[in-house]
């Protein structure tokens, strides 16, 4: 294939879902370029894991999506299927937040490796077991030749979502989709895991979206990142820009409701409130009703996602924080 | 010899032609017919022993086409009796019969039947057991010591000795004459000849036969047909038996195929699969009729349904309580309704057969439908609505179930509490345990004479009594007028107040109709029902 | 896992020997059978006789206990009404009873589940519509309602076929068919429910996403999983085999097992019964067995487990 | 996969009334229709007495057999010239209550040993699991026939026989639900706020369980009706003069060509019915289970 | 000051566990001598890994688990028999936060029927004031009074284990063990629970243990932290010092391998291996397979949990009997 280098790997425009009739995806924009890696970063129901699902087709029937998600300029929002199949796993692959029951159980997990290997290269017999030992290694499955014939039940969760990044990195995608890999994870195997996909980009080159509401595993993973509320992306940026300074109020409120492990111990920093119901959607900023800082306007109106130059874009009236690029961490409860 | 009768000579010559012509005979013989008949039920106890499967289904495989007797029941006629395996017979004194046997009757083993084989036929080997025969001792007991270690279904020596209760034994006076001894004087002994039990065997089948089981499964006897292939419970086929004494049977193959769905019969009727559907019900004759092709030959039969009581009933120990269910029965609306008119309501327990010897009672009729007086007669009684239990069987009689609907309806027009007891079986019917009222049950005409039903059932051996439903002294001494005297008119005396007593005084049942029977079948065989369950495919009654 | 079977067949056999008792006792506490052999008519004499012949006249714990010694030693008592072995009776009734059930069972599985699996993969189609209606209509007409309509369509009106015996190929398909239609509707919404489950789990997706084809998803994950609920419904079937055949075998005169059993037990031929009993619940007992088998081969997290 | 999370007041709450409508709106036709003719049935059963132009008994002799249609018998009159209709309606009335009441018992039954199984654990659920497989063994129509052969059958018989009908199913359903609840979750959350084990039971895990249960029922429902209708088939069923839905057909069989209305009234009631309550059973376990909603 | 609320001294809980199919059953040590003390009002927090005991620890901290050895005394008294009348008439003492709410919750009963089964349970409330009871406590957790009838479906994670809590607390109990009640929370939430609990802990005096795999929500909210591994405590000392200066090298990698916003993963140590089945106990320190710095004691010798300092405990033969962290 004689991709065109500078040209953005996978364009997401104006994507909308609906299940139902409720609207819980409201127009998204983003660009993957080749090799790069973004995180998006949100609480549960913000839609970010129903972006990637909507993009793949992998959505229940009862979904409608409108909008269009090219690859290397090559629609896939109501392709045939044919297409999408092709597009799955070989240039975009996904793997999920529950390893061990994304796994089929009653297949050996040497079979579920070789058949993705099957499907994307052509791979049998021996040549394909060759292989997906040698995935199993990469993705550091030890002793993986006496491990080929066994189950998923057989292995530990970790230890699944490394069998699950390695039937991915079968069809060699141009991008991985890790959608929370590790949160269902220890923290001490949930750092391997993430040093794992570091790893793997770097040696692969292939991109990554890796969806998480862990503002610090996003932090070590990507460059980019992408922070959603409600359907929508409210702000994105440059990794080390946005967690710097983070301009809008629900950004910096993930910031001030962590807490941390170092530093006086203090009493943390919640937002109030919790994320609307996606049926009733307040009028202007869906933040608004859980915003320290809303005026009239965000009420009423709600902000467009601007492009801010190389801090990235914000959906806000009122930002927080140093509008250029002062980098002073302020730090005082909302 | 010189004396060749007729019908030998006739049998000779058709042997020789046979010989002679064997070709076109064979060829003539494939041009038989063969006849499918659906039944509900091949038999009972699934053996083909008349002794063993006493029972209306065996009627019908066994007569006339499997089982000769000595006598034979004239069946396409007036039920009587008519020469068969016997050409001649005569009384020696009240309590011996003598008979001349046919000579040249061949088994289906291709034996000639002679004398031994009727001693046979009536020994304690084959029928008797250890019992003993009543007032006398059994004769000729070398004859009848069992030559085989055959084991003898427990029934059937009860069954032998309620049918020759007094047979002492049968001497063989020479090859082709026997003489049957009773231990007391009897005047129904030829009657007796052509009941259900009394047919002919061979001898050396019997003794050649493995077990009981082998032997009734395929009985080596004298009639028309023989027995081809019998798979219990599922068909029966007879095939022709060439050498019977009465000519070539018309039919190649009898084949009876049980079917016990009445529904899955008339289907199969008509479609076309079946030549004759049996035990139709009243209701299918309709659905038959009105088919081409088909049409149903009703017959009624020498059995009356009946109703019992049991007087151990307190409400039913008052005769007039009895007397009035008598009273409340409509049953010629019950006639009409459920058997489209094809029976009649009989005079009492009484058969057009009685008029053979004179025992028919003029003038006797079944009790008067008469719901006022069955009131009054409650209202006499003190009858206070106690319920009377009716134990009943799911349609083990033709229309029970709905025939016990009307009558306890009717009975409730009168103001008669009577309750339906669904029972499964005779035992539950007969289990002493609880209170017993009124039940169903049948009377059949045997030999032309009125000891059957009213003796057999209702005397003082009968079943009636032995099961403690009802006694009457008088009755019981009338019964033995009517079993032991030789008095015509003593004995017509005796019948005549048995059925007052038991149908007017002290009611021990009720009449209710003639049972009648029903065949559907192609119009195009030419042939004949006879008043019986016995299906006659005897040249006689085919194409006729 | 040995010890979970060796468990399993230890219950199996407690099984049948409650099956055995259960037929002894219900069987002998109900009444005499000698007076239903022998019929209304039959003097008391001859009861009597027939009862010490079969040995009715002992007390009931010592029948019983002869029962069961004879059961062991492989015999499992002589026909009343027969005098042959009831073992042999039955046997040689199964294979009339196979001959309808077999193909009805291959029928149900040919047609009801893939009917199932393809409503639920058309899930609100017209053809799942259908499949559900069709499916509870065949479940919910009595089987000899629906015997008796085919007869009376394809025997009566359109003389194709016959309505009862055993004579011919022919005269199975009706039997066959009046036997297979509500198992096919029960077997169709089964695989459809045990489809849709499967077809909402995460490694579903987890297949799609990796780019398989729907056919191969459907194929290759979808269906050994949704075998794991199915084989359970269709252990069932195989072991209702023989006893599945009692209504049709008599609206069809089909001399199998079933008729048997209502003929042996409207005449109380206790041995036979007991006996169809016994092959009745050691079929059921042993295709339990299998499916529990099966289970550990379809599903290897059971391999390691000692459920239940 | 968290796509919407329906837990906040809304502003503006719709009243009682008009999510009443909404629901009524929602419900497929189908299984309306469902609800409407089970909703007929059960009043039908209640109000037998009242509903029927005849006394099920009452006979006429010259008017057996007459065609649906006419003005004094709606639905035509039986072999004995009995109402169909009165028959009709008296059969639904004693076939509802034979398969409500056998529901009831077997459902009653199979959760208290299910339940039973899963607190006592060891020998009790071993004795809960022989007979739950003995059920299995035999097919209940054998095992029915066998008994009812023998002891002639009965209303109270028939019910109670009737009435193990399915109860290892209950068994089983309640066993693994208590188990699962009780290793973890909300009985064991509430075991160890000190309830007692029959509060944990009683209060918590039956009306848990209780859905499940019922969409069980449901299945078990009209199965008991064919079982009684196969078993009236036999002639085991309701006795005369009783009468009920599988005791018509069994007994209208003989008429199928002759008097077909007879036979197909019930069968149609049957049919309908099982229909009914097969796609109420089938929609209301969507209904109850929240994970499909 | 008054005695502890809670003993624990050599808890032992094991199961048996068959490997493979034919395997037999071996017993497991998910809790193999773990003593504590909780004080009235303190907050101990307990950590590791899953599979390190941590939850079953809590269980038998309040009698849920019987102990095989080891005996645990609440209020100065023996811990009675699970499941008899004593012990289920302590429960109004002591009560469990679960993980999950929704499962925790009858979902067939609303909010406040549930808030006020402990009352009716013990007959602590008369049934007249047990609505104000629970308005009450619904205030006090920071439900809405409209949310009384609401199902536990209805409501959002947060509001749910708001719910459990204010069940929890409606008894009035002196002991409370959080069993991961902030993990299946949204960041905002989260603070939103733990900070709710902190006031409500601080308000009524319970004690708290609290049990959780993210470090830094238990750095928050406890004033002690034990460290667990493999069903031993492997460290033990207060919040403020254990995650600023982890001596025993499990310890240290556990900190490590928190990601923090805005800093690199490089440079971390990131302990390799999963944590190890309880069935298979390595021999010596149980760490010592995935240990950097084990040395051949460490393989045979399992090292007792020993005082470094005052309030500080670690077992690890590598920590010096002084403050001072192992060099790295």
């Amino acid at each position: 294939m004689t991709a065109d280098p500078t040209r953005n790997l996978v364009e997401l425009r104006d994507l909308k879902v609906a299940f139902d009739g409720v609207q819980v995806l409201h127009g998204i924009d983003l660009d993957v370029r080749r090799g790069e890696a973004i995180g998006l970063v949100g609480e549960s129901g913000c839609g970010k894991s129903v972006t990637w699902l909507a993009a793949l087709g992998l959505l229940p029937g009862k979904a409608s999506i409108t909008g269009s998600v090219r690859v290397d300029g090559d629609e896939l929002l109501g392709a045939p299927r044919p297409v999408l199949e092709r597009v799955r796993g070989k240039r975009i692959a996904m793997i999920f937040q529950d390893p061990s029951s994304s796994l089929n159980p009653v297949l050996r997990i040497g079979r579920q490796i070789t058949e993705a290997l099957a499907i994307h290269r052509g791979l049998a017999g021996d040549a394909a077991k060759a292989e997906a030992l040698r995935l199993m290694d990469m993705v550091g499955i030890p002793d993986a030749r006496r491990r080929f014939d066994l189950y998923s039940h057989e292995f530990s969760g970790g230890q699944c979502q490394r069998l699950m990044i390695a039937m991915a990195l079968a069809g060699q995608p141009d991008l991985l989709v890790a959608d929370e890999p590790t949160t269902a994870l220890d923290a001490t195997i949930q750092a391997q895991i993430l040093d794992l996909l570091i790893e793997l980009r770097a040696e692969t080159g292939m991109a990554t979206i890796f969806i998480s509401h862990d503002l610090g595993a996003v932090s070590q993973v990507c460059e980019r990142a992408c922070v959603m509320y409600a359907g929508r992306i409210v702000e994105q940026g440059k990794i080390d820009a946005l967690f710097d300074n983070p301009r809008h109020p629900y950004t910096r409120g993930l910031f001030d409701a962590l807490p941390r492990l170092d530093g006086p111990r203090t009493r943390l920093v919640p937002i109030a409130g919790t994320v609307p119901n996606p049926r009733h959607l307040p009028e202007g900023c869906a933040f608004a009703p859980r915003c320290a800082h809303t005026g009239p306007d965000c009420l009423s109106e709600r902000p467009q996602l601007r492009f801010n130059g190389v801090l990235g874009s914000l959906a806000c009236h009122h930002p927080v924080g140093a509008a250029p690029v002062a980098a002073q961490p302020v730090l005082e409860p909302a | 010899m010189v004396t060749l009768n007729r019908r030998h000579a006739l049998g000779l010559m058709s042997a020789a032609a046979g010989t002679i012509i064997l070709p076109r005979m064979s060829f003539s013989q494939s041009q038989r017919q063969s006849v499918t008949i659906a039944v509900q039920k091949i038999t009972n106890n699934n053996t083909l022993d008349i002794w063993n499967e006493q029972s209306n289904v065996g009627e019908r495989v066994f007569f006339p086409n499997l089982w000769e007797g000595l006598i034979d029941r004239n069946w396409m006629g007036d039920q009587g009796p008519v020469a068969s395996l016997a050409t001649e017979w005569k009384r020696i004194d009240d309590k011996t019969l003598e008979l001349k046997l046919r000579r040249g009757v061949k088994f289906h083993n291709g034996d000639e039947m002679t004398a031994d084989d009727v001693v046979f036929s009536f020994s304690k080997e084959r029928i008797f057991g250890n019992t003993e025969p009543k007032g006398g001792k059994t004769v000729f007991e070398a004859d009848h010591k069992p030559t085989t270690v055959k084991e003898l279904p427990a029934a059937i020596p009860g069954v032998a000795r309620r049918l020759w209760p007094a047979l002492a034994g049968v001497e063989a006076v020479d090859k082709y004459t026997v003489r049957f001894h009773n231990a007391t004087p009897d005047v129904t002994l030829e009657g007796r000849l052509y009941s259900f039990g009394s047919q002919i065997t061979s001898r050396r089948a019997w003794d050649e036969a493995k077990s009981y089981t082998d032997w009734a499964r395929k009985p080596v006897t004298t009639g028309p047909y023989m027995v081809g292939e019998y798979k219990p419970d599922v068909s029966l086929t007879l095939v022709a038996f060439d050498e019977y004494w009465g000519g070539r049977p018309p039919l190649k193959e009898i084949r009876f195929v049980e079917v016990p769905e009445v529904a899955s019969r008339v289907n199969g009727l008509l479609s076309g699969q079946y030549d004759f559907a049996c035990d139709l019900p009243p209701d299918q004759i309709g659905a038959v009729k009105n088919a081409p092709g088909l049409e149903v030959q009703s017959s009624t039969i020498w059995n009356h349904r009946i109703s019992t009581f049991n007087t151990q009933n307190p409400v039913l120990a008052n005769p007039l309580v009895r007397r009035a269910m008598t009273h409340s029965i409509d049953r010629q609306a019950i006639v009409e309704a459920l058997w489209a008119g094809q029976t009649v309501v009989p005079a009492g327990l009484q058969f057009e057969s009685f008029k053979t010897s004179d025992m028919f009672v003029d003038g006797w009729a079944t009790p008067e439908y008469n719901p006022e007086l069955a009131k009054k007669l409650l209202k006499d009684a003190g009858y206070k609505g106690d319920a009377i239990p009716y134990r009943l069987l799911n349609n083990y009689y033709t229309n029970q179930t709905a025939n016990a609907q009307i009558m306890v309806e009717m009975w409730k027009q009168v103001g008669l509490n009577v309750e339906i007891q669904m029972k499964e079986n005779w035992a539950q019917i007969h289990d002493p345990a609880g209170l017993k009222g009124v039940r169903d049950w049948s009377a059949s005409n045997s030999i032309n004479d009125p000891i059957t039903p009213l003796v057999v059932q209702f005397g003082p051996n009968g079943e009636a009594q032995q099961k403690k439903d009802w006694t009457n002294a008088e009755v019981n001494q009338l019964s033995v007028v009517l079993e032991t005297s030789t008095d015509r008119a003593l004995r017509k005396k005796a019948i005549t107040r048995m059925l007052e007593i038991c149908e007017r005084e002290d009611p021990a049942y009720q009449v209710l109709h003639q049972n009648a029977v029903f065949t559907g079948m192609k119009k195009s065989l030419k042939w004949k029902a006879a008043p019986a369950f016995a299906m006659d495919f005897r040249s006689g009654n085919w194409n006729a | 896992m040995l010890r979970f079977f060796l468990i399993r067949i230890l219950r199996a056999l407690v099984t049948i020997l409650a099956v055995l008792t259960f037929a002894f006792v219900v069987l002998r506490m109900s009444g005499d059978p000698a007076q239903v052999m022998l019929g209304p008519d039959v003097p008391q004499e001859s009861v009597d006789a027939f009862r010490h012949a079969w040995g009715l006249d002992q007390p009931l714990w010592i029948q019983y206990i002869s029962y069961l010694k004879a059961i062991f030693t492989g015999d499992f008592g002589v026909s009343m009404r027969d005098k042959a072995s009831a073992l042999q009776l039955v046997i040689d009734r199964i294979p009339a009873t196979l001959e309808l059930t077999i193909p009805a069972l291959l029928l149900k599985l040919v047609i009801g589940i893939p009917a199932g699996v393809y409503a639920a993969l058309h899930r609100q189609s017209a053809v799942d519509r259908g499949v559900i209606l069709a499916a509870i209509f065949g479940f919910t007409i009595p089987s000899f309602v629906m015997g008796l309509l085919l007869v009376l369509i394809f025997s009566i009106i359109l003389g194709l076929l016959p309505s009862g015996g055993q004579d011919t190929w022919q005269h199975a398909i009706l039997p066959i068919l009046t036997m297979s239609i509500g198992g096919i509707g029960i077997l169709a919404r089964f695989s459809r429910s045990a489809m849709i489950e499967v077809m909402g789990q995460p490694y579903i997706r987890t297949a799609s996403a990796k780019g398989m084809n729907w056919a191969d998803v459907v194929w290759r994950h979808a269906l050994p999983n949704a075998a794991v609920p199915i084989v359970t419904i269709v252990g069932f079937m195989v072991g209702s085999l023989i006893a599945g055949a009692v209504v049709v075998e008599s609206i069809f005169s089909w001399p199998g097992i079933g008729r048997l059993l209502v003929v042996s037990v409207s005449n109380r031929d206790l041995a036979v019964v007991q006996c169809i009993l016994l092959v009745i619940a050691a079929a059921m007992v042993v295709s339990n067995l299998i499916v529990d088998l099966m289970y550990g081969w379809l599903d290897p997290r059971l391999r390691s487990h000692s459920a239940h | 996969m968290t796509i919407a999370d329906i837990t906040h007041p809304s502003p503006a709450e719709p009243s009682l009334f008009v999510r009443g409508i909404r629901q009524v709106r929602k419900v497929p036709f189908s299984v309306a229709f469902g609800i409407a003719w089970l909703a007929a049935m059960v009043l039908i059963a209640f109000f037998a007495d009242l509903l029927r132009p005849y006394g099920i008994t009452a006979m006429d002799l010259r008017a057996r057999l007459s065609l649906p249609g006419n003005p004094p018998h709606l639905l035509g009159t039986d072999e004995l010239g009995r109402d169909v209709l009165s028959r009709l309606l008296q059969s639904i009335r004693v076939s509802l209550a034979i398969a409500f009441g056998a529901t009831i018992i077997s459902a009653v039954l199979g959760t208290t040993l299910g339940f039973a199984a899963a607190k006592f654990r060891g020998a009790v659920e071993h004795l809960v699991l022989v007979l739950a497989d003995f059920q299995a063994a035999l097919p209940f129509l054998v095992m029915s026939l066998a008994v009812l052969a023998f002891f002639g059958s009965s209303m109270p018989l028939l019910i109670g026989l009737m009435g193990f009908y399915g109860w290892e199913r209950y068994a089983r359903i309640a066993r693994g639900l208590a188990i699962s609840a009780s290793a973890q979750g909300y009985a064991a959350a509430v075991v160890q706020l000190g309830a007692t084990p029959l509060r944990v039971y009683l209060h918590h895990i039956l009306p848990n369980v209780a859905s499940t249960l019922i969409v069980s029922m449901t299945l078990t429902f009209p199965e008991i009706i064919l079982m009684e209708s196969g078993l009236s088939f036999l002639g085991l069923g309701v006795q005369p003069p009783e009468t009920s839905l599988g005791n018509m057909v069994g007994f209208g069989r003989d008429y199928l060509t002759r008097a077909p209305w007879i036979m197909l009234a019930p069968a149609i009631v049957i049919m309908v019915t099982t229909l009914s309550i097969s796609l109420v059973g089938d929609w209301l376990r969507d209904k109850l289970d929240p994970t499909l909603r | 000051m008054a005695g502890p609320i809670l003993q624990a001294k050599d808890l032992v809980r094991t199961y048996e566990v068959r490997q493979g199919m034919f395997g037999r059953p071996s017993p497991v040590r998910a809790v193999d001598g773990i003593s504590l003390t909780i004080m009235p009002g303190e907050t101990l927090g307990i950590v590791g890994e899953s599979g390190s005991g941590k939850s079953t620890l809590g269980r038998m901290l309040l009698g849920i688990d019987p102990a095989q050895a080891g005996e645990i005394a609440f209020d100065g008294q023996a811990m009675p028999k699970l499941g008899t009348p004593q012990w289920r008439a302590l429960r109004a003492k002591m009560q469990l936060v679960y993980q999950d709410p929704l499962a925790a919750l009858d979902r067939r009963l609303t909010i406040s029927a549930q808030i006020a089964e402990p009352l009716a349970i013990h007959g602590l409330v008369p049934l007249e004031h047990r609505q104000t009871r629970v308005a009450e406590l619904m205030s006090a957790v920071g439900l809405r009074p409209d949310q009384a009838d609401r199902y536990p479906h209805e409501l959002s994670g947060g509001q749910r284990q708001r719910a459990v809590i204010a069940r929890a607390l409606a008894s009035r109990p002196k002991l409370l063990v959080c069993d991961e009640p902030v993990s299946a929370l949204d960041v905002s939430i989260q603070a939103q629970v733990v900070n709710m609990l902190r006031d409500l802990q601080e308000e009524n005096h319970i004690a708290m243990v609290f049990i959780s795999h993210d470090l830094k929500v238990v750095r928050n909210i406890a004033d002690r932290v034990a460290v667990m591994y493999l069903g031993r405590i492997v460290e033990e000392a207060s919040s403020d010092v254990i995650f600023q200066s982890p001596l025993h090298p499990y310890t240290r990698a556990l900190v490590s391998s928190v990601p923090v916003p805005g800093r690199p993963l490089k440079g971390r140590t990131i302990l390799q291996g999963e944590p190890p089945n309880p069935a298979n106990r390595p021999s010596g320190c149980a760490f010592h397979p995935r240990c950097p710095m084990a040395t051949d004691i460490c393989r045979t010798t399992a090292p007792p949990l020993r005082a470094i300092s005052a309030d500080r405990t670690a077992a690890c033969h590598l920590v010096a009997d002084s403050a001072e962290p192992v060099a790295a």
